[in-house]
Parts: structure tokens; C-alpha cells; sequence
């Protein structure tokens, strides 16, 4: 079992690039506002992902020379743990993650620049609970050019222009572009209030090939890995958002004349949570560098590999804690986290969803089972 | 009036004989309910341990279940009373044990008919766990209080002609020994009740504003700062209610994790089997926990293992529903409806696997949280020194909050 | 899925035997005396067994013209908790429970007698970790009246005179009983210092058939699921005295001039042990009805089946409360847990034998899937 | 002796050319391994940050880890210096914090060398996490100190010249207050060294009971009643370690379970699995944290999480280790050996499963209990209130004990 050894450490760029993306959040989509949107008809904070793409957020991880940033997904991950803390509705996962992961993995570089600057928002059109392990979808049949069938639960979909669709046709497994106005969206009633899901149907919807065969799968294999890592990130926001909250909350609520905060039960739960997510943060940070070098040269199969090793264990180990956090949060701000004005369970909701967006802690279980050479019982 | 004559000589046979003089002459079929029940309440065979003429003959608590029987065995089970749960958990015996005559000529029989609906005004914002900690002010003005303050967490005010009321009578006391216990009028003047949405997406419970409410002094419950004893009588009698009937195993959510799982062999990891399996072991055993509980309760030898149900209730509930949406997976991501709107008696079994993952966040905060619940189990039954106490004996109005 | 409503309560008599098998424990294996006994060559305190056989604790499931108590299981289990509550080294495991009951199953009566007065002490040969569900055992062969092969594990063999051994022949499964001495019994070094295993080896022993075919398959199993009912009344004896000796300890034990039992997270901790342990003993008295029931009627399927799934679930219940019991005993006494000197951890080694004797809890978790109709992944 | 002219113009280049002018001179391959500590010393490169003459050069603190590596580069890693740990982690900054000239002169050479061994005569029956609470007497008789009392948990003293001592000497006073801290010489008469025998049959630590020890004054180590000060220094020197090179994935006790279950596939089942690989999860998370952590100390930027590393490896041990019965089934019924004996450097992995889950049972224990590394993230990293202390202004003799 050999491993490379990874930066974890956060670079003075990438904390650079947090302080930024973090006060834009703040100013423009604290809570409150947030909680205000989903109670709206558009979910999907448009202008404040224009804000984003601005400071480049959206083609982190896109060579210049395709318009985007020139970074790598080590600084995607530092913007997906702020977009967690913030659980701002922005299109970042199935636009700046998924659809552009799939279309550079692809090799469809022409068709990135578009998503990198913000211009247009994209979404790969698979259900969001699949993990990247999972069977290429046959939901979708691609005919002389043009897709038929139903994909549910995609990410991101309300808010395409363009839809990435793997679809299988007479010559196998493809990855296919195709136009957002072409399909019909459908939103759906989501758990997660602040992550618009939507059924996407094609009739006969005109489509082009960006791979196929081999390199189709490959490109949506790669592109769910990546989406694993990066989601961890957020995961990891979201957990520190809640513990961050909690702690300031112990120390200000008053019950038996004291914080609650100085009561031993109380605040060993607390250390527990606070040794939980220092450990998340470490793992999401190998995952996140992991990612970054199986990105630069795609021909390194090892590297390929500690990729998915290590976007495995992020989402097996970082998915409890976020809930774990999350559900905590809850509890300790007892009656006033179980209300809808307090935003605590905006970021349960999203917790909990995340937890099984691309494949359960279970299923990755399994899978490291595998890479790891730990084989499941009666595999002998 | 607190005596009663025909206490002593009272056994199971002379209930059954008394209720079957009732149901001669209010034939249940064709008596209407409230009518039967005024009758039942006359009859002495609504509290059969209260005194005659407030509803019971004096008789030992125990037969009250012989009662009970009675009237199940004849057909006789009175509907539509949950809405009644506080009136007749916790106002009745408060009232019982603190009420004047008048009050308790005034308020019992209606309240136990179900002509009338009360809620509980005990919580707010700065006094969950620590109820005592209250600050909603009641003073004195002649013959009547006025009374200010915020309470929350009040399910029924909404539908609510009475609550049960306990406010801040002297701030320059310590807390336990500066509040006065109430019978609020819910259509007074002053009292606003506001629904107060949930995480849910819906308005279980409210928040009640109360704004100069004048309540009379012939309402008052109990001596003038006394308020923290009287609560502590309707506290008591707030316990998770043990039925008469063993429950069927796998019973509650764990059923409809086990539906999933046999219905949908698609979705079943080897990983989830083990945590399915390991969360039906649980729920057998807090099954097992509660039918012993019954028996000995049925055999007069209440356990203190009454104290853990909810708390092991709670636990199983959040748990087997966070199971359940990891079990649905692409399903587990949608639910069902978030519209603001007040329930009606709906069941857990009929929403969303959402929904259950977050209702039942509720279950170890509502009616005292697991922490409360943790520290009385600690230091009522194994016996555990208290808490170190900061508030014991510094006014109420000098405590930080 | 039905049940029989069981009777989860003590009886009087039960309560009367209670109090009695605990005063004569008290008296004569306090553990202090325990700890010095372990020490010795011989564990096995025979002295205390015949006491204890002497007020009818090795035959109380035994019928009285089979010289026993004619009381039932649920007799059996108090004695149970009374013996894990106390971790006396007696072979009540070996011989009371597992020896007697596959005798009785088998419907060799006569050769109870001897084990219920006390007068022999038995053991049923099969390895102490054998779950109720294991296929019948092929370890010991049986040809013309004579048993050849090595059983490992086998508890209270140490003490034996009497061996119930599972083997198999040319006419299929047998049960067989054999003379001690007729077999080479080595001791082997336990974890849990207070039950001795042996390694048993026949090589031509003389042996007497007293079940065959499937009669002597279902008295195994029969006589491994009582067992693992009555285990779970030891595992329940073992917490409650590692859950009472703490909370005692707690109380007295002062640190930062309080007593320990004072810090909230010391106290929410001895809460959830006891609310675990209550649990966990309406679980063991279910499981011990639902055995002797089964016992009663043994032509009784539907009784048969409860008692199997009363024992696996008490088993998967119970094993991992004792475990945990004793594991916060030690740690919650903090350095002197960690001692030889204090008995914490005779009973840490005895609640994790017991976790692994019969089946650990996973493998009874997997029983009851197939006992409910939870099947397993991949069995659809 | 305590400023350091040559610190200011210490950089790595400088001192790596000492090091090789030291080698120069003494060839680590021919000479004496003390011999050459000793030479070491007295150029300086022990401790470069201990002042000139004391071992060090007055140099950064950060610049020991050039002459490490530099003397690694050049094979000379000093062996057997396990027995030396506190000496070398406690002792020694103890001294040089508090020491007089004459004890730094005295002591910090053969400690450094190995001639000298060092244990810690800290906590006691009666003061375990509460260290402060501790008894032992020490009482002035003109120029000496005798002491009487029972030190328990100390590795290494049967093979110790000297120990580092607290005692009190002002029961009058608040705890914190009346302590003094000595160099005890552990060949005075009255220093009675027992093994401590634990739950794994051997004994790896002592009690020590010291009976009218006479102490010399001189042997004093900072002033009468400043004990907890210094012991604090000590204290803090005691820390988890973090090595200079990355960790291998799979190392510690996940991999002894992760073999048995590659080897070993009829053990296998499907919960034994989810359960392996949550542990496996749990392990590779607290490898990246640890490897994390040191790459922060690597740049200079020391994190918190150092707190936390000790905590978690301490749960990580005790859930493998009884995981790993678990998968042997029975063979998790046996145990290697009970004899009583003293350990030498024997490795966990060289013992059988029962050893390694009762061993890690007191990995919890030893060096601040679980309970005290929580009480400590949660005030010092979170910031959350300390416990409310009753026995901050009690004087020390009349604490409740």
C-alpha cells in the first residue's frame, strides 16, 4: 500500500482566496437572507454566482487558456468548504464541479470556457445520489444525435444552460452536450431547501458527442471522484459552521445562572465535535490535494487511484461528522434550532442531504473495501 | 368536600356495579358524548381517586383502571380527546390539589367533558430547561394582576379557552421563591397567540404574547409565590403515558424501515443491513423495556425506568429515520411538503421519510430535553450528587441571562 | 410477525433465590477471593459449587424425578446474573446450563441426575464460541461406539466428569456421552481469568450414544440457544455490578474537592449505562421465558422460534452493554481501574468472553435477519 | 552562563559545519556512544537552545531539528535511549527553567549522556487528574527536607537514579499554593520502589513509598510553595510526540486487524466488515490529522489538534483492539501469558489480542485521562467557561478527600 505525501496545509493563496469568497458570502448571503430566498420561487442565488464567477470561483480548476483560472481543485475546495459554512444556493457543485470535471475529464475543453467565467451555468445530468462507483447510466438513450429519456434528481438542473448527459446509444456509452431549453426541467420538493433537484426529460433532444466508449466512462467516473472530494470540503463547512455557532451559543445562553457552555456534558460533546472535524479537515484536505494531482496528469493511474482512495474516505469519514455537527447544533440550541427562523436546520438539511449526494458513508465503505484490499465477506 | 364517605368501602366490584348503573340509564349508543360524560363525571367514574363531586368517590387510585376497563369491555371509549391531553394530565390533578372549591366547582367537569380546551403557558424564550429562570412579570393592581411576558412552545393556545399560567411575581427573591402559579382566560384581552413555525415547515405549537392581561385574583393557583410548587404538581403528572395494552414488536418507525427494507431488496447494502439490524435489536429492547414497565405498573410496582422511555425513544426515533433516508437514497434527498400550515392530528407514518428525520429532532427537546432527562436519571436514581448551584440564592432579577 | 406476551417480571421465589445464591457469593467468593483463587492451579472453586449445588442451583430447569429442582430456566437466568454479578468460578455455564440441556434435548434424563445434585460436573464438547445457528460439528468422529478428534475452547471441561460430546459418524450426527477421564484434557491460557477452557482430545474413547440423526442436531442447537439466553443473564450480572460498583465509587471518589459523581459528563455517562442496563434486563428476562417455554413444550415450533429469536436478540443486545459496563468501570475508576489489585477487570475479561462465547453480537444480528425476515444484501 | 553570544549568529549553515567539525574529531564509528554524547553536549549541539555550557548554544529552538536531521545524515542516531524519556522530555527543561548553576552544572550532562536515569514522582493515590490535591509531606528540618507520602503510576523507577518530586509543604494554604518541587535522589534511604502490577499481568510501572527521605535543600528545584509552577513546566513538556517523517498508511494496530482479516477469510462476515472498515476510516482519518499537524509544526505554524492527537489514538486502540476479538472469535477467548514480570521494551504487536485490548485500555488513563484532554479542548481551544471550582480558596487540609 503506498501512498503519496500530500500538502494539507492550506496555502497563503488559497486562505487569501477563503477571505474573499467568505466576506462576499457574508455580505451578500448571510443566513437570514438565505432563508428568506427558499421561501421564494427561485432558489437559485443567480446574481450572487455572478458575483462568484467574478472573483473566479467558477473556473478554479480550468486552464487559463480554456478562461478559466488557472488554480486547481485544492483552491475549488477551500471555496466549496465557504459555500458550505454559507449554505449559499449558488450553482457551484453541478456547474463548476460535476459538468466542468466531466467536460475537461472529457477533453471538451471549447465547451468549459462558458461555465469558467459564470456565463453560463451547466449540470450533469445523473442523479445526485450516485456514487462514483456506480454502473454508467442507461436512463438516457442517444439516437443519431439526439437523447431521449429521464434523469432524476440532478443538481443544479434549474439553473442550466447546458446539460452534460452521459446516455448510452447503439455504439456504447457517450457523454453528450446538450442545450438546457432542449429538455424539459422539472423541479422537485427537496429535503435539502437551499439545493434545487430536478427530473430532466429528453424527447428526441438534439445532442452533440464529447466522448465516447471508454473515455465517456472514464470521463464520468473521474468527474463523480472529484464531486466526491469537493463535496467533503463543503461537508466540512457546513460542520464548522455548526460548531462555530454552537460554541458561541453555549457561551451567551444563560440556564441555571450559568452558560450553558460550562457544563461538563455540554462541553465534552463539544470537544468531541471539535477533535471530529480537525480530523475531517485533515482528510478533506488530502482528498482535495488527491484530486488536484490525479487532475494535472491524468495518464498516472496511482494517482488516479489515491484519488478515489482518498475522496472514498473523505465521504465515508466526513459525511457523519457533518450530521453529527449538524444534529448537535440542534440539540444543544435546544427549542430555538427546532424553529424555521433560526438557520440551524438549513445546514442540517443540507448535512443530511449531502450525506447521501454521491453515495452514501455506507457505500463508500465498500468501496474502500476494494481499493484497500479489504474484501467483503464471502469474497474469499 | 375533600373528604369522601364512600371511599373506604369502594372495590373493584362496586365500580363495575357503579358503571353499569351508569350505562343503564345513558345508554352510550344513543347518549351524546359530552352528554355520557357529564353523566360519568356526576357519577364519580371520571377520576375515581378525587372526591366526590369534583368527578370521583374517593376511591384508591388503582381501581381507576378497573373503571377504565369497565367502559372499554361495555364499548364505551370517549374519541376526539386529544386536544385534551393538558387539560386532563395537568391542569386537572393541579387544580385538584391547589384549586379553591370554586375553582374546582368552575373548571374540572367542563374541562373533563371536553367543553372546554387548555394549554400550558410554562416556557419561554430565556426558560426552557431552566423553567424557574421565567421572567414573564405578573403585579399586583386591587383585586387583579396584570400580567406581561412571552411564552413558547405552547401547543393548543390556539384552540385553548384556559391555560395553566405560572409568571414572575417578586424579582427580588431567588428564582424558585418569587413566582405565582394562574388560570389564564385565553380570550382576555392582551393575549396574542401566534403560530410558531418549526423546521418541519409546520406550526405544531405557538408563541403567546401576553400584553397588560388582567387576570382576577380569584384565578390565582395556589399562595401569592408559591407558583414554583404548583408547577412542579402539573410537572409531575407530564410522563410519557403507559398503556393499558402491550405493543406488537417491531411497532413505530422501525416498521417502516423494515417495510423498506423487504419491499425494495434494490436498495440493501451489507453495511446497511448490519445498522438496520442493529436498530430493530434496539427498538425490540425499548419495546421489551416499556411492556416490562406495564407489567409492573399492573402489579403496582412502578420502576424508575419510566424516566428513560422517552429519553430511549427519542434516540431510536432520530436514529431509525436518519437510517431511513440513507436507505432511500436518491429518495431520501426530497420530501414532501413545506408549507407553513397548523397540523391536525396527522400521523408520523403518513408524511414524508423527511419529515420523520425531522420531527423526531424534536423528541429529545420537547417535554424535557435528554440532558434534563440524563441529569434526573443520575441524581434521582443512581443517586448522584447535583450540580454545583450558582442560583440558589441570588435574586431572580440580579441572575445572569 | 406474532409473540407471546412473557412474563418480564422477578417472581417471589424468584427474588428468594436471588437473595439466597447472593448471600452465599457474598460470603464465600467475594472477589477479593475471586482475585487470589485466579492466581491458584486450580480456578474452578468445586467447594463453591457443591454449596451452591447443595440449595438446587445445578438442577433448577431439571425435573424433580430427574433429581432436579423442577423450577424452570427463568430460575436458571437469576442464578445467571447472580453468578456474572459476582464472576464466581463455578462450571454453571458448562455443566448446569449447556451439558444439561443438550442431555435433557436429547431425552437422556438419566445421566442429568448426577449433574443436578451436583455430584459430577459436566460439559458439552463443542468450542465456547459456537453460535446457536453453526452447522453440527465434524471435529470428533464416532466409529464403532468410540470417538476420535480434538474439540478446542470447551468450557468448565477443566472440572468435568462427564463429557456431552456432538460427533459425527457413519450413520450421521450423534450426541454422545463420555467419561472424563476417557478423554486428554489440557487447560489453556483464557483472557477471562475466572472461566477455564480446555482442548479436548478423544482418541478412541468409549462413548455411549444418546441422540442421533436429526434428534441429536436439534438438541445441540436447542441446548446452544438456551445457553446463549442464560449467557445473556451472566452479561447482565456482570453490568450491573460493574454499573453499581462505579456510581459507588463515583460518590466517594473526589477530585478538584468534589466527588467525581458530581461532573455532568461523569453523571450523563453512569445515566445512559443505566438506562442500557434496564434495557437490557427486560431483554434477558424475555429471553429467559421464551426459553423455558420452548423447554416446556417442546413439540411447540412457535415457542421454539421465539426462543430463538429472544436469545439472538439478547445476545446482540446484552453483549455490548456488559462490554460497555465494564469497559467505563475501569475507566471511570481511572488509574486503580487499571490494576491488578482491583477486580474491575475480572469483570472486563469476562464481559468480553462473554461477548464472543456463543456468537458475538454480529453473528446473532445476522440470525435475526433470517429469524424476522430482514434478509440480507443481495438475497432478494 | 544563561546569555548566549553565539545564538544571534546561529543559522543552519553554522551549525551543521558543527556538526561536522564534531564528527571531525569523534567518529561516531569508533567512538563510545556516551563518550560522543558527551562531546556533543559539550559542543553544544544537545539542545542548542539550552545556553552555552549547558549543552546548548543559545540558538532557536526550531534550529535542533538541522542538527538532528544533520546527525541522522550522517548515521549517528543515538540507541537505547528509551529509558531516558523523562530525563530528556521533563527533567531536563525543568532544570534549565528552575535550576541553580550548580544543579544545571550537576545534572543536565549525565542526563543527556544516559549515565543518569530520571523518573517522576507526580501523581498518587488520592491525586490523579486533580495533581494538585496530592499529599505527600515534605517538612523543613534545618537544612533538609523529609518526606513522607506514596507516589503510584511512575515508569522507570526501579531503574532511576533520580526523580523529579512534588510535594506539599503548606497544607494551611490552598492547594495550588503550598507545593514545593525536588530533585529526589531515588538510592536515599527510605525510597522503597514496588512494582505496580496491572490488568495485564505485568508490571510496567511502581509504586514508590518514601519514608522519612531526607532531601537536601540544595536539592530544591524553584522556591518553597512554587511547586505547581514548575511542575506546570514540566507538565507541559509532556506531549505527544510528533516524529519528523510522515507515518505509512495502515500502520498501529488497524493493520494487525486489517492482516487477520486478509488472511483469514472464514471469519469474515458482512458486519465484521462495515465495522473494519469504519475503524479503517477512523484510522486513516487520524493518520492525515497527525501528518497534518506536522506539517503545520514543520512551517512553524503549531495547531491545537496536538491536544487532540493523544485523545484519539487512545479510542482508536480500544475500539481495534476489541474489534480484533471480535473477528478471532475463539480465539479471542485466550491470552498469551499472566506472569508477573517487568516488560522491556516489548512491542504491543509482539503480544497477543487479549494483551492489546487490556493494554489500551489504560492508554485512556496514563498522562491525562480522556476526560481532562476534553475538559482542556473545550476551555482552552473553544473557550467554553471552566467547571465552577470549589476548591480554589479551601486550604489544602481541609478539602474533602
Amino acid at each position: 500500500m503506498s501512498e503519496k505525501r500530500l500538502d494539507l496545509l492550506y496555502t497563503e493563496v488559497e486562505q487569501e482566496l477563503r477571505a474573499s469568497v467568505r466576506s462576499l458570502l457574508e455580505d451578500k448571503s448571510p443566513p437570514s437572507a438565505v432563508l428568506a430566498r427558499v421561501e421564494g420561487d427561485q432558489v437559485t442565488d443567480t446574481a450572487l454566482w455572478k458575483e462568484l464567477a467574478g472573483i473566479g470561483v467558477a473556473g478554479l480548476p480550468v486552464p487559463e487558456e480554456l478562461g478559466g483560472a488557472g488554480a486547481s481543485l485544492r483552491e475549488s475546495a477551500v471555496v466549496a468548504e465557504e459555500l458550505g459554512r454559507s449554505v449559499a444556493p449558488v450553482p457551484f457543485l453541478g456547474s463548476a464541479v460535476l459538468a466542468t470535471a466531466a467536460l475537461l475529464e472529457a477533453g471538451a475543453g471549447d465547451d468549459v470556457a462558458a461555465l469558467a467565467s459564470g456565463e453560463a451555468v451547466g449540470a450533469l445530468a445523473v442523479p445526485l445520489a450516485t456514487p462514483p462507483g456506480a454502473a454508467f447510466p442507461e436512463a438516457v438513450r442517444a439516437e443519431d444525435g439526439a437523447l431521449s429519456g429521464t434523469v432524476t434528481g440532478v443538481v443544479d438542473a434549474v439553473a442550466a444552460d447546458v446539460l452534460v448527459v452521459p446516455a448510452a446509444g447503439p455504439e456504447g456509452p457517450g457523454l453528450y452536450v446538450v442545450e438546457a431549453a432542449a429538455a424539459r426541467v422539472t423541479p422537485v420538493v427537496t429535503l435539502d431547501l437551499t439545493r434545487p433537484l430536478a427530473e430532466v426529460a429528453f424527447d428526441g433532444s438534439a445532442a452533440r458527442r464529447v466522448a465516447s466508449g471508454a473515455a465517456a466512462q472514464e470521463a464520468l467516473r473521474r468527474a463523480l471522484v472529484t464531486g466526491a472530494a469537493l463535496l467533503s470540503a463543503e461537508q466540512l463547512g457546513v460542520a464548522e459552521w455548526a460548531l462555530d455557532t454552537t460554541v458561541a451559543y453555549a457561551k451567551t445562553r444563560h440556564q441555571f445562572g450559568r452558560p450553558i457552555g460550562s457544563f461538563q456534558a455540554v462541553k465534552h460533546r463539544l470537544a468531541d465535535l471539535w477533535v471530529a472535524i480537525s480530523q475531517a479537515r485533515a482528510v478533506v484536505r488530502s482528498a482535495a490535494s488527491a484530486a488536484a494531482t490525479a487532475r494535472q496528469d491524468p495518464g498516472d493511474a496511482e494517482a488516479a487511484r489515491e484519488a478515489e482512495v482518498n475522496a472514498a474516505l473523505a465521504q465515508a469519514f466526513v459525511s457523519g461528522v457533518a450530521v453529527k455537527a449538524a444534529e448537535e447544533a440542534v440539540q444543544l440550541h435546544g427549542g430555538i434550532g427546532f424553529t424555521w427562523e433560526h438557520p440551524a436546520h438549513l445546514f442540517l438539511k443540507r448535512a443530511k442531504s449531502d450525506s447521501i449526494a454521491l453515495g452514501t458513508a455506507d457505500r463508500h465503505r465498500l468501496a474502500l473495501g476494494r481499493l484497500v484490499d479489504l474484501p467483503a465477506a464471502g469474497s474469499d | 368536600m375533600t373528604t369522601a364517605p364512600a371511599g373506604a368501602s369502594l372495590d373493584a366490584p362496586a365500580l363495575r356495579r357503579r358503571v353499569a348503573a351508569l350505562v343503564e340509564t345513558h345508554d352510550p349508543a344513543t347518549t351524546d358524548q359530552r352528554e355520557f360524560l357529564a353523566a360519568r363525571f356526576d357519577a364519580g367514574l371520571a377520576w375515581v381517586h378525587f372526591p366526590e363531586g369534583e368527578g370521583g368517590l374517593g376511591a384508591p387510585r388503582a381501581l381507576q383502571a378497573v373503571v377504565d376497563q369497565e367502559f372499554e369491555r361495555l364499548g364505551f371509549v370517549p374519541t376526539g380527546r386529544e386536544g385534551l391531553v393538558i387539560g386532563l394530565g395537568m391542569a386537572a390533578p393541579t387544580i385538584l390539589a391547589f384549586g379553591t372549591p370554586e375553582q374546582r366547582a368552575r373548571y374540572l367537569k367542563p374541562l373533563y367533558t371536553g367543553e372546554e380546551v387548555w394549554c400550558q403557558l410554562f416556557s419561554e424564550p430565556g426558560a426552557g430547561s431552566d423553567l424557574a429562570a421565567l421572567g414573564t412579570r405578573a403585579v399586583r393592581d386591587g383585586d387583579t394582576w396584570v400580567v406581561n411576558g412571552q411564552k413558547v412552545w405552547t401547543s393548543l393556545a390556539h384552540r385553548a379557552d384556559f391555560a395553566i399560567l405560572v409568571t414572575r411575581t417578586d424579582p427580588d427573591v431567588p428564582k424558585h421563591k418569587g413566582m405565582t402559579y394562574f388560570v389564564c382566560d385565553m380570550s382576555a384581552e392582551g393575549v396574542d397567540v401566534r403560530p410558531l413555525r418549526q423546521l418541519t415547515g409546520e406550526a405544531e405549537f405557538n408563541e403567546v404574547y401576553l400584553t397588560d392581561v388582567r387576570i382576577p385574583d380569584s384565578q390565582r393557583l395556589g399562595a401569592e409565590g408559591e407558583g414554583w410548587r404548583v408547577a412542579q404538581t402539573t410537572l409531575m403528572n407530564e410522563r410519557v403515558a403507559i398503556g393499558g395494552h402491550p405493543e406488537p414488536r417491531e411497532g413505530g418507525l422501525i416498521a417502516v424501515a423494515a417495510h423498506i427494507w423487504r419491499t425494495r431488496p434494490e436498495l440493501r447494502t451489507p453495511g446497511l443491513h448490519d445498522a438496520l439490524l442493529r436498530l430493530w435489536v434496539e427498538a425490540e429492547a425499548a419495546r421489551l423495556t416499556k411492556e416490562r414497565l406495564r407489567q409492573q405498573l399492573a402489579v403496582g410496582q412502578p420502576g424508575p425506568e419510566g424516566s428513560a422511555a422517552k429519553f430511549a425513544f427519542s434516540r431510536l426515533n432520530q436514529e431509525i429515520s436518519g437510517l431511513e433516508l440513507e436507505l432511500l437514497g436518491e429518495e431520501g434527498l426530497l420530501y414532501d411538503d413545506w408549507t407553513f400550515r397548523r397540523p391536525e392530528g396527522v400521523s408520523l407514518a403518513a408524511r414524508s421519510p423527511g419529515f420523520h428525520y425531522l420531527r423526531s429532532k424534536g423528541n429529545s427537546i420537547e417535554g424535557g430535553t435528554s440532558e434534563i432527562l440524563r441529569n434526573i436519571i443520575a441524581e434521582r436514581v443512581l443517586g448522584l450528587p447535583g450540580e454545583i448551584r450558582v442560583d440558589k440564592d441570588v435574586a431572580w432579577k440580579d441572575l445572569p441571562k
